[in-house]
C-alpha cells in the first residue's frame, strides 16, 4: 500500500468521564495547526461517567471532512468496546491499545496491525496521584499517535504551554505523559505508518470553532439583551457560550453592570413565555433549547404567531422521539416547528449547516423576528452545535444595524390620530408596532383570543379571518428575506440532489465522487423556510431529485410538496437516522441503490415506500 | 376577551391626581362579567389605587392569563399596555416583559385556577426571582370561565353549586408564598375596598414580587351556602388584623415601631406602610410570626386579610443580575456589538 | 310567494345568560318531535353573560338540515345586534321583536315584514320577580313563533309539563307566558305564515343528542375506567356527560362503591400523563380536550408513541390559533394531532362527522389504541360536539368484546423463557405487552429514551432505528383497521369532492344541488387516518377533486399528498374557517368558482394559492 | 437511561425474608452514576427497605422523570415494573398508574430539578390528590445530568463550581410540603442508610403521600466547598430531632403517647412508627408544631433530618374517589358496560 499524505480518518474509543476528550481535541487541533483540512467527530453518551465515547478524527488534503466510515486507525482504550471497535478497522488498518494487559487472543485481527503500547504501566511508572494516571494515559497515547502519524510535536508542545500556561506541575506532567507515548511509539514502531500527516497551508483563514460557540456570539453581535432557557442536552453550551461572551463584552464599561439578562427558566414553557414577554416589550429576546423543549413550547408559539410578537428559538435537534437519544443527532423537529401549535400556524425557520452560518444566521433570525413580528426558528443540530468544526474566519460589517422592523417611535405615533396594532399593513403583510411605555397613545391590548385588524376583540367570522388571511400572506412574504439556497449546477447533470444543514459536507463530498463515476446531479442546499423563488425554479428544473436528510419520515420532503408547487413524484428520499453524523458512503449508495434500479431511479414516495432500509452503520 | 367601549363623559367636577388627570382616565373598557362578580370590585380598587399613586398610565403593563379573572386588564386604564396571554403563563411573560423594561410597573392579574393549578410552577418561579411585579390572585375557589368547576384553592369540605363537597386539602396563596420566600403578601376581600387600595398602593410601591390573594366571590358558580368562598361567608368569617395605611414618600418618615400596636415599614421609595393595631404577637416583618399567627387563626376556619408581610430588602430580579439601569430594550445597539475588530481579536482563541 | 311547508330557516338574536338558551332548545325539540328533520346551531360568545348570542334553526323535509344561510324569520331580541340582525333577513323574510319599544325607524326595511309582540309590556304585566320577567320573555317569543310557524301546541306544553315536572310554579308560569306570546300572535297576525310546520314521522327512529354526551356514552360503553382532563370549552360537557352516565350506570350494585375514576387535573400536561399512566397499567383511560390542551400534550404524546403506550384524546376542535374563538367550531388541528411532538411521529386519527359517530368510534378508538399500542385521536369539534343533533337512534351489540391487543396474562408469561417487551411483533409489527402486577417473569423497564427491540437502554445506532422502522410499519398497518371512507358515486360524475367530520350534511346537499344543475360529483367522506386502500382508490379514479375543510392551511390536503401517492395536482382546496358550521351554500359558491374559470377548474395548489377568497358570511 | 448488567452470583449465606428472597432478589442492574454519587446510597437503602419488608417485586412500580436521580429506578427490584418517563411528570404518570391499579406499591424518584422546577405544579397536586405514592426527591441543589446549573433547591449564598453564589430562595420541598396539607415528610441524607431504611419503610406503611426529600450530594458538579448540598457541609449542619423506628404490624401496639419523649404512632396497615426522643415542643402529628420547630432551626442553618410529620388520617386518591377495591383495571368488562337495553331505555331521553 503506498503512502496516503493527509488523507485518512482514526477514530478513538474511550470510557466517558476519563479525560479522553481533552487529549482528542488536542490532537485534532494540532492537526488543524499544522495547516490541515481535518474534522472531529465527538461520539458520546447521555451520562457523566463510566460509559463508552468515540472520537472521530478525519484528515482530508481536498477538504472532505464529512464523517468517513472506513477507519484507518482505531485507538481502543475501552475494554468494553474492543471487539467492537477492532471490528470496525477497515483491512490492513491499524489498532493502538494499552498493552500494559494482554489482549484476547480472540480479539485478535489478521488482517489488522496491533499497535501495543503499554500506558498504564508507564504512567504508573512515572505519576503517583490516581486520578492523574488516568488522566496522563490519555496524552500518552496522543503522543503514540504524534509519532505514528508524523504529527508536528512542537506544536502539539506549543498546544500544551498555552492551555496550562498557568498550571506549570500539569504542564510539566502533561510535557512528559506526551513524551512516554511518542518516544515508545518512535522505538517500537516504523514511524511513521503508511498513511500520516505532512504540513499545509489549508488553514490560514480558517478557525476551529463548534456550532453553539458560534450561535451564541451571533446572538451577542445581534444584540440580544435578553435570554430565557431550560438547561437541556445539545442545546446548554450555547447558552454557557453566551453567557460567556455577555461576560466579556455586555459589562457597562463605567458601571460595570450588565448590558444583558441570562434567565434560567422553571421549564421551557416559562423560557417562550419570557422571550415573548420581552420581545413584546421591545428587547431582542431569545432561548435554545431541543426537541422536547420545542414540544412545551407548542402552546405559547401559537401565541407568538397569532398576537404578531417576535421571538428567536434555537432547537439544537437531537434524536427523538420523546427522550430519545439526547447525545446523537438527527433533523428530526423540522415539521414540528414549521407548524408548530395548534389551529392554522406557520413559522420560520433557518437551516444553518456549519458554525460559520450558525454565527452569520443568528442575526439573520432576529431581524426576521422583528420585520415579520413572528417566531423564527433557528434548527441546527449536534453534529453542527456541539463539534469543533473548521470554517472560514468569521466576518463582521460594522455597518450593520438591527432591522427592529415596523416600530413606531414615541414621535410618530404622536403624530396618528389613532394608532391602530394590525393596520394598516405594508407591502410585506406586516403593520407597526408600538413599545409599551414609550408614548400613551400607542398603548394597545394583546391578545390571544380572536382579534380583528384593529387588535380588538372579535367573534366575527370576517374580521377573524382577514387577520388569519393576512398572517398567511405575512409568512409567504418573508420567503423572500430568508437566506436563499447554495445551488451547485454540474454540467451533464441529470437529476437534482436537495438537503439542508449539517449533511452539506458529505452530501457535496458523494456528488463529487458520483461524478467520477460518471454520475452528475446538479445540489441545492436549501437554508430557510418558507421557500423562495430559486427553490421552486430548481425543483422545476429537474425531472427528479433526491432529498437527503438525517430523519425517518422525509420530512423536508413532506415540507417541499406541500410548500411549493412541485410533483410530489419528483422527490426521491435518502434518510439516514441513526444519530451519527452523515456521511458521503450513505448518500452514495441511496443513490446508486435508486439508481441501480434501472435507467431513470423509480421513484417510490415516502407514504408508500415507507422507512429505507438499514442505511447508517 | 370581549369589551364594549364605554362612552367617555367626564364630568368637569372629577378630581385631578398630581398628572392632572382624572379617576376617569384610568377606567377601562365595561366590563362584560356577570352583574355582581367579585373581579369587577377589584378592578375599581385598581383603578383608584393607579390613580392616587399618580401613575402614568402607559408606564403601566397589565398582563393577565385566561379566565374571567383574566379578562379584567381590559377593563380598567384604557391608556395601560396589555397583554391577555395564555392560561397559565402570566408569569414568565410578564418576567421576560420586566427583564427588558425595569422602568414600567407591572400588574399581573390571575385567578385561582390560572395561577394555582396550570401555572402553579410559575408562580412560584416568579416569586422566586422577586421580579417587581403586583401580583392578584382573584380568588374564587372555581373555575369561573368553565363554568364552575372546584379550583385548588376550595377549602376541604367547601360543597359545589350540585351540592358535591371538595375533598382535597387547598393550595392557600398566602401560605405557600411565606414558605418560598415570597417578599409582600397580602389578603383582601373583593368587597373591601377600604382594605385593598391601601394594599394596592404599597404593592406597588415594593420593592419586588407583590402577592395579593384577593377572595372575590363568583356570583353565578360558587355564591351559594356551602361555599367558603361566597359573600356571605366571607364576611362571617373575615378577621381583620390590622389596618395598613400608606403614606406616599413626600410626608415625613416615622420611627420603625411606634407606640400601641403601630409599626411602621419604610419602603425602598422612601414611603411608608404604617401598620395600627398590630396584635402583640404578630410583627408583619416577622415570617416565622406571620406564620404562627396565621396557622393559630386559619385552622379555626377565621380568614386573615390585611397586608400580612413585608419584606423590602430582598434584592430583585435586576439587582440578583446586576443589569444596567437603563431598559435593556432601550440599551443603544452600539452599546451591545462589540465590533469587527473584537471578533478577529476572539478568533485568535479559535485556532 | 306559494306555502312553504316544512322548509325554511329562522335565526333568534338574543343576549347570552338570560335564558333564551332554554326557550330555542324547546322550540327545536318541539319541531324534532312533530317528526320533521330539524337542526339548531348555538352560535353563542366566549362569555358568561350579557353577550350577543344567536341560535339557529333550519327545518327540512328532505333532510337537508346543514346550516342555511337565508333566513326566512328573524327573532331579534337583542337591540344590541338590531342592525346585523335585520340585514341577515332574506328579501320577503319577516322579523319579529319586542314592541314593548318603538323601533329605530332607520332600522326599518322595506323589503321585509316586521312582526312586533310587545313580550316585556306583556311580561311586566303578568310576572313580579324581575328575574322572572326576563326569562319568561323568552317562553312568550317562542309562543308566538309557535303560532306563526304552525307548531303543535300540544307537543310544546308536554315539553313544559316533563321539564318542570317536579317545579309546578315555574311549570305554570311557563305555560302562561307561553299563551301570552301564542294568544297574542294568533290575534294579531295571520298565522301561520306562508312558510310554516306541518307533522310529519321522519323521527320515529331517531334522536336529538350531542356530539360530547354521545361520545362520553361511548366510552363509557367502551370500558373505560380512567378519565383524566382539564376543564377547557368546547370538551368540558364531554366529561360533564361521562361523569353522569358513570354515577349512572358504573356503581357497583353491592357496594355502591365506583367502578371508575375521574380526576380534574392540574393541566393538561398531567392529564395526558395520568392517562399514560393508567393505560400502562392496564386501564382503559382518556383524556378530552381542544387545541390549546393537544398543544401542551404534545411532548408526552411523542412519549407513548414511543415506548407504545396506548392511550384515547378526545379533541374538540375550536377556532385557533392560540386561544382564538374557544366558542366556535373549526377543524384546524388535524396536522398538529397527526404529527404530535418532537421527533418523527405520527398517530392514529378518527373523524366522526355527527353525534352518532362519536359514539361509535369512542369504542373502536380504544380498540386500536389498545390493538396498536399508541395514541388514537378522537377529532370532532365545538359544532358536532355541543349542539343537538337529529341522529338514527343509537344501536349496541352486546357480543362486543374490547380489543385489548396484545396482553400476556400472567400464565402466558410464565411459559415463556424470557419476556421481551417490543419482541416478537405480529403481522401488524405488534409486540405483546404485560400488564404490571401481572406475573413476576413479565416485569420490563419502560423509557422514553433510546430503547432496542428487547426494551433494553440503547445508543446503538441500528438498534435504534430497527424500532422507529417497525413503529411506522406498525403506524401503516393500523390503515386497515380505521373506519374506511364513505363514499357515494353518481352517475355522470367528473371529478371528485373530498371532505371530512361536520362538513358532512352541508357537502351533500350542495352536491345534490350541484347535480340537479348539471354539475355532478362523487363523493367520500374520510373517518380516519392513515388512509387505508378505499382513500387511495378514490383518489386514482378521479381526474382532480375538490377538499373541503374548516380551517385556512388545509390541513387535510396536505395529510392526503403527504400520506398517499396521489399528484397533489388532483386536489383543490375548499376552505371555511370563519368559525361557524359549513353551510351548502360555502361549498356550491366555492365550487361554482372555481369551475366558472373554464372547462375543468384551474387547480391552484395551496402553497401556490395561499388562502382562499371570502366564502363565509 | 445506561444500564450495564450486572452478574447475578447469589451467595447462599445471604438471608431470606419472608417471601424467601434475598437481598439480591430486591437489586437492579450496575448503576451508571459517577462514583460516590449520592444517589448509589440511596438505592441501596430502597433495596434493604423492600427486602427488609418483604414486598413482592413485581407489586412495586418504579417511576421516575429524567434526571441522574431519574435513572436509578434502573438499580433497584429488576423484577419491578419500571418507568422512565419524561421531565418533571412523573407524579401524573404514578397518579394514573396508582388510579389504574390500587393494589400496587407505588415509588417515584425524582431529582430536585425533576421536581421543584419543572414539575412542581405536578408534585404540589399529586400531594393534595394524597394518592400513595413514595416519593423521593434526590436532592443536591443542581442539575446533575445537565451538568450542574443551579435547582432551585440551592440555598441563597451556595455557591457554583466556577464561585458563583445563588440568589434566589430556595423552595424547601419540606416547607412547601407542610404548606399544601402533605401527608408524610421526612428528610433524611444519602449517608445516613441507617435513619433511611425506617423512613422508607414507614413511607411504603403510610396511607396517602410519602415525600422524602433526602440531601444526596453531586461528587461531580456540587461537592466543593461553598456548597450547602455537600457531604461535608451536611455532615456539619445535620440536625437528626429524634430516631423513628418502624414497628411491623406483627408486633404488640404501644400507647400514642410514651415516656420521655416517646411518641407512636399507629399505621393503617396496623404497624406502629416509634419516635424516640422526641423534643419537647415538637409533635410529629401536629403540623404547626412541626413548623415553627423547623422555621425556628432551618433559620439558624440546620438541617433537620428525621420523619418530620405524619397524618394517618386523611383519605387517599381513592377513598376521595370512592372506587371499587378491586383495582380498575381488573375488573370485568361485564360490570363497566351497561349494554343494549339500558341504551334502548336511556334513549327515551334524547327525545
Ligand atoms: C391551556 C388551556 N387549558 C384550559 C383552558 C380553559 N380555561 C379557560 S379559563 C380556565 C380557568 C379559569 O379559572 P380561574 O383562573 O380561577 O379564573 P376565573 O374564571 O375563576 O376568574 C380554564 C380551565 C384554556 N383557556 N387554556
Ligand atoms: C423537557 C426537558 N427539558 C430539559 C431536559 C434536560 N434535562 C435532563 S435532566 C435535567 C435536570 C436534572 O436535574 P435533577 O432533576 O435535579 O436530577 P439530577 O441529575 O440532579 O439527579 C434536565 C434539565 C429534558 N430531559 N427534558
Ligand atoms: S362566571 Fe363567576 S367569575 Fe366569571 S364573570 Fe361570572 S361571576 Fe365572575
Ligand atoms: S453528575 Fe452528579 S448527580 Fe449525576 S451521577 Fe454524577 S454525581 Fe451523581
Ligand atoms: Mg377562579
Ligand atoms: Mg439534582
Amino acid at each position: 500500500m503506498r503512502d496516503r499524505v493527509n488523507d485518512f480518518a482514526i477514530k478513538l474509543g474511550n470510557v466517558n468521564g476519563t479525560g479522553s476528550a481533552s487529549a482528542n481535541g488536542l490532537l485534532m487541533q494540532a492537526i488543524f495547526r499544522m495547516g490541515i483540512p481535518v474534522s472531529g467527530k465527538n461520539l458520546f453518551p447521555s451520562n457523566i461517567q463510566g460509559l463508552p465515547t468515540w472520537y472521530e478524527i478525519r484528515v482530508n488534503k481536498s477538504g472532505y471532512t464529512a464523517r468517513s466510515l472506513d477507519y484507518d486507525l482505531m485507538v481502543a482504550m475501552n475494554s468494553q468496546t474492543y471487539a467492537r471497535d477492532i471490528r470496525e478497522v477497515r483491512e490492513g488498518g491499524y489498532l493502538l491499545y494499552d498493552s500494559s494487559w494482554p489482549l484476547d487472543p480472540d480479539l485478535i485481527r489478521g488482517d489488522v496491525n496491533f499497535l501495543g503500547v503499554p500506558l498504564a504501566q508507564m504512567c504508573n511508572e512515572s505519576f503517583r496521584d490516581p486520578r492523574e494516571r488516568i488522566l496522563m494515559k490519555n496524552i500518552a497515547y496522543a503522543g503514540s499517535l504524534i509519532a505514528v502519524l508524523n504529527a508536528d510535536m512542537d506544536i502539539v508542545a506549543a498546544l500544551l504551554d498555552e492551555k496550562y500556561a498557568a498550571k506549570k506541575a500539569l504542564r510539566e506532567s502533561n510535557h512528559r505523559a506526551l513524551r512516554l507515548g511518542y518516544d515508545y511509539a518512535q522505538k517500537h514502531f516504523a514511524c511513521p505508518l503508511p498513511f500520516h500527516l505532512e504540513m499545509m497551508d489549508a488553514n490560514s483563514d480558517k478557525i476551529l470553532i463548534d456550532g453553539n460557540t458560534a450561535i451564541a456570539l451571533g446572538c451577542v453581535y445581534a444584540g440580544a439583551t435578553v435570554a430565557a432557557w431550560y438547561p437541556i442536552t445539545p442545546s446548554t453550551s450555547a447558552m454557557d457560550a453566551f453567557k460567556a461572551f455577555c461576560e466579556k463584552y455586555r459589562k457597562d464599561p463605567e458601571t460595570g453592570k450588565n448590558n444583558y439578562i441570562i434567565i434560567q427558566a422553571e421549564d421551557e414553557l416559562a423560557a417562550i413565555g419570557m422571550v415573548i414577554g420581552a420581545s413584546w416589550n421591545g428587547a431582542r429576546a431569545f432561548t435554545s433549547t431541543a426537541g422536547p423543549g420545542i414540544s412545551l413550547m407548542n402552546e405559547l408559539l401559537g401565541l407568538a404567531y397569532y398576537a404578531e410578537i417576535p421571538a428567536v428559538v434555537i432547537d439544537v435537534q437531537r434524536v427523538g422521539p420523546s427522550t430519545g437519544m439526547p447525545t446523537r443527532t438527527q433533523q428530526g423537529d423540522i415539521l414540528e416547528c414549521a407548524y408548530a401549535s395548534h389551529g392554522d400556524t406557520k413559522h420560520i425557520l433557518l437551516f444553518p449547516s456549519n458554525p460559520a452560518e450558525c454565527f452569520e444566521f443568528a442575526p439573520k433570525a432576529f431581524d426576521l423576528a422583528e420585520r415579520f413580528q413572528t417566531p423564527v426558528f433557528l434548527l441546527t443540530d449536534l453534529d453542527i452545535g456541539m463539534n469543533d468544526w473548521v470554517v472560514p474566519r468569521l466576518k463582521w460589517d460594522d455597518s450593520y444595524k438591527p432591522d427592529r422592523g415596523r416600530v413606531l417611535t414615541g414621535e410618530e405615533v404622536e403624530k396618528l390620530t389613532k394608532f391602530q396594532r394590525y393596520n394598516p399593513p405594508d407591502e410585506n403583510h406586516v403593520a407597526a408596532r408600538t413599545l409599551p411605555g414609550e408614548n400613551p397613545k400607542g398603548a394597545f391590548f394583546t391578545r390571544g383570543s380572536g382579534h380583528n385588524k384593529f387588535g380588538g376583540y372579535t367573534e366575527i367570522p370576517d374580521e377573524y379571518r382577514e387577520v388569519m388571511d393576512r398572517l398567511a400572506l405575512k409568512h409567504k412574504s418573508s420567503a423572500k428575506f430568508v437566506p436563499e439556497p447554495i445551488i451547485q449546477i454540474r454540467k451533464g447533470a441529470t437529476f437534482g440532489v436537495i438537503t439542508l444543514g449539517g449533511c452539506d459536507l458529505a452530501v457535496r463530498e458523494a456528488l463529487d465522487v458520483l461524478a467520477e463515476r460518471g454520475i452528475a446531479a446538479d445540489f441545492m442546499r436549501i437554508r430557510g423556510f418558507p421557500f423562495d423563488e430559486p427553490v421552486q425554479k430548481f425543483l422545476d428544473q429537474h425531472d427528479y431529485c433526491f432529498v437527503i436528510e438525517q430523519n425517518r419520515d422525509a420530512q423536508l420532503r413532506s415540507l417541499l410538496v406541500i410548500e411549493t408547487t412541485v410533483p410530489k413524484e419528483k422527490l426521491k428520499s435518502i434518510l439516514v437516522y441513526g444519530g451519527f453524523p452523515l456521511s458521503a458512503k450513505h448518500v452514495i449508495d441511496g443513490v446508486l441503490k435508486a439508481m441501480g434500479k434501472g435507467e431513470a431511479p423509480e421513484l417510490t414516495p415516502v407514504a408508500a415506500g415507507g422507512p429505507q432500509g438499514p442505511m447508517d452503520e | 376577551m370581549p369589551s364594549i367601549n364605554k362612552p367617555i363623559a367626564t364630568h368637569p367636577s372629577l378630581q385631578r391626581n398630581a398628572l392632572g388627570l382624572t379617576i376617569r382616565d384610568y377606567e377601562g373598557s365595561m366590563s362584560t362579567l356577570c352583574a355582581g362578580c367579585g373581579h369587577d370590585s377589584i378592578t375599581a380598587a385598581i383603578v383608584r389605587a393607579f390613580w392616587e399613586q399618580s401613575t402614568p398610565p402607559h408606564m403601566i403593563g397589565k398582563l393577565s392569563g385566561i379566565g374571567c379573572s383574566s379578562k379584567t386588564p381590559a377593563y380598567f386604564v384604557n391608556g395601560a399596555h396589555g397583554f391577555n396571554s395564555a392560561h397559565g403563563r402570566m408569569p414568565p411573560i410578564a418576567t421576560g416583559a420586566n427583564a427588558a423594561n425595569r422602568e414600567m410597573m407591572y400588574v399581573g392579574i390571575s385567578g385561582d385556577g390560572d395561577s394555582l393549578s396550570i401555572g402553579l410552577g410559575h408562580m412560584c418561579h416568579a416569586i422566586r426571582r422577586n421580579l417587581r411585579l403586583v401580583y392578584i390572585i382573584e380568588n374564587n375557589g372555581v373555575y369561573g370561565l368553565t363554568k364552575g368547576q372546584f379550583s385548588a384553592s376550595a377549602d376541604v369540605g367547601s360543597k359545589s353549586k350540585k351540592g358535591e363537597p371538595n375533598r382535597m386539602a387547598p393550595i392557600d396563596p398566602v401560605m405557600l408564598g411565606l414558605s418560598i420566600g415570597a417578599t409582600f403578601i397580602a389578603r383582601s376581600f373583593s368587597g373591601d375596598k377600604e382594605q385593598l387600595v391601601p394594599i394596592l398602593k404599597a404593592a406597588v410601591a415594593h420593592h419586588g414580587f407583590a402577592l395579593i390573594d384577593v377572595i372575590s366571590p363568583c356570583v353565578t358558580f360558587n355564591d351559594h351556602n356551602g361555599s367558603t368562598k361566597s359573600y356571605l361567608y366571607t364576611r362571617q368569617h373575615e378577621l381583620k388584623i390590622f389596618e395598613a395605611d400608606f403614606v406616599p414618600p413626600s410626608s415625613e418618615v416615622l420611627a420603625h415601631i411606634g407606640q400601641n400596636g403601630a409599626v411602621n415599614v419604610q419602603m425602598h421609595d422612601g414611603s411608608v406602610v404604617r401598620f395600627k393595631g398590630v396584635p402583640e404577637n404578630y410583627d408583619p416583618t416577622d415570617r416565622q410570626k406571620v406564620v404562627s399567627y396565621l396557622d393559630e387563626h386559619q385552622v379555626k376556619g377565621e380568614v386573615v386579610t390585611g397586608l400580612l408581610f413585608l419584606d423590602e430588602n430582598v434584592p430583585d430580579l435586576h439587582e440578583m443580575n446586576q443589569t444596567v439601569d437603563t431598559p435593556l430594550a432601550r440599551v443603544p445597539y452600539q452599546k451591545l456589538c462589540p465590533g469587527s475588530a473584537a471578533l478577529d481579536a476572539l478568533q485568535e482563541d479559535f485556532r
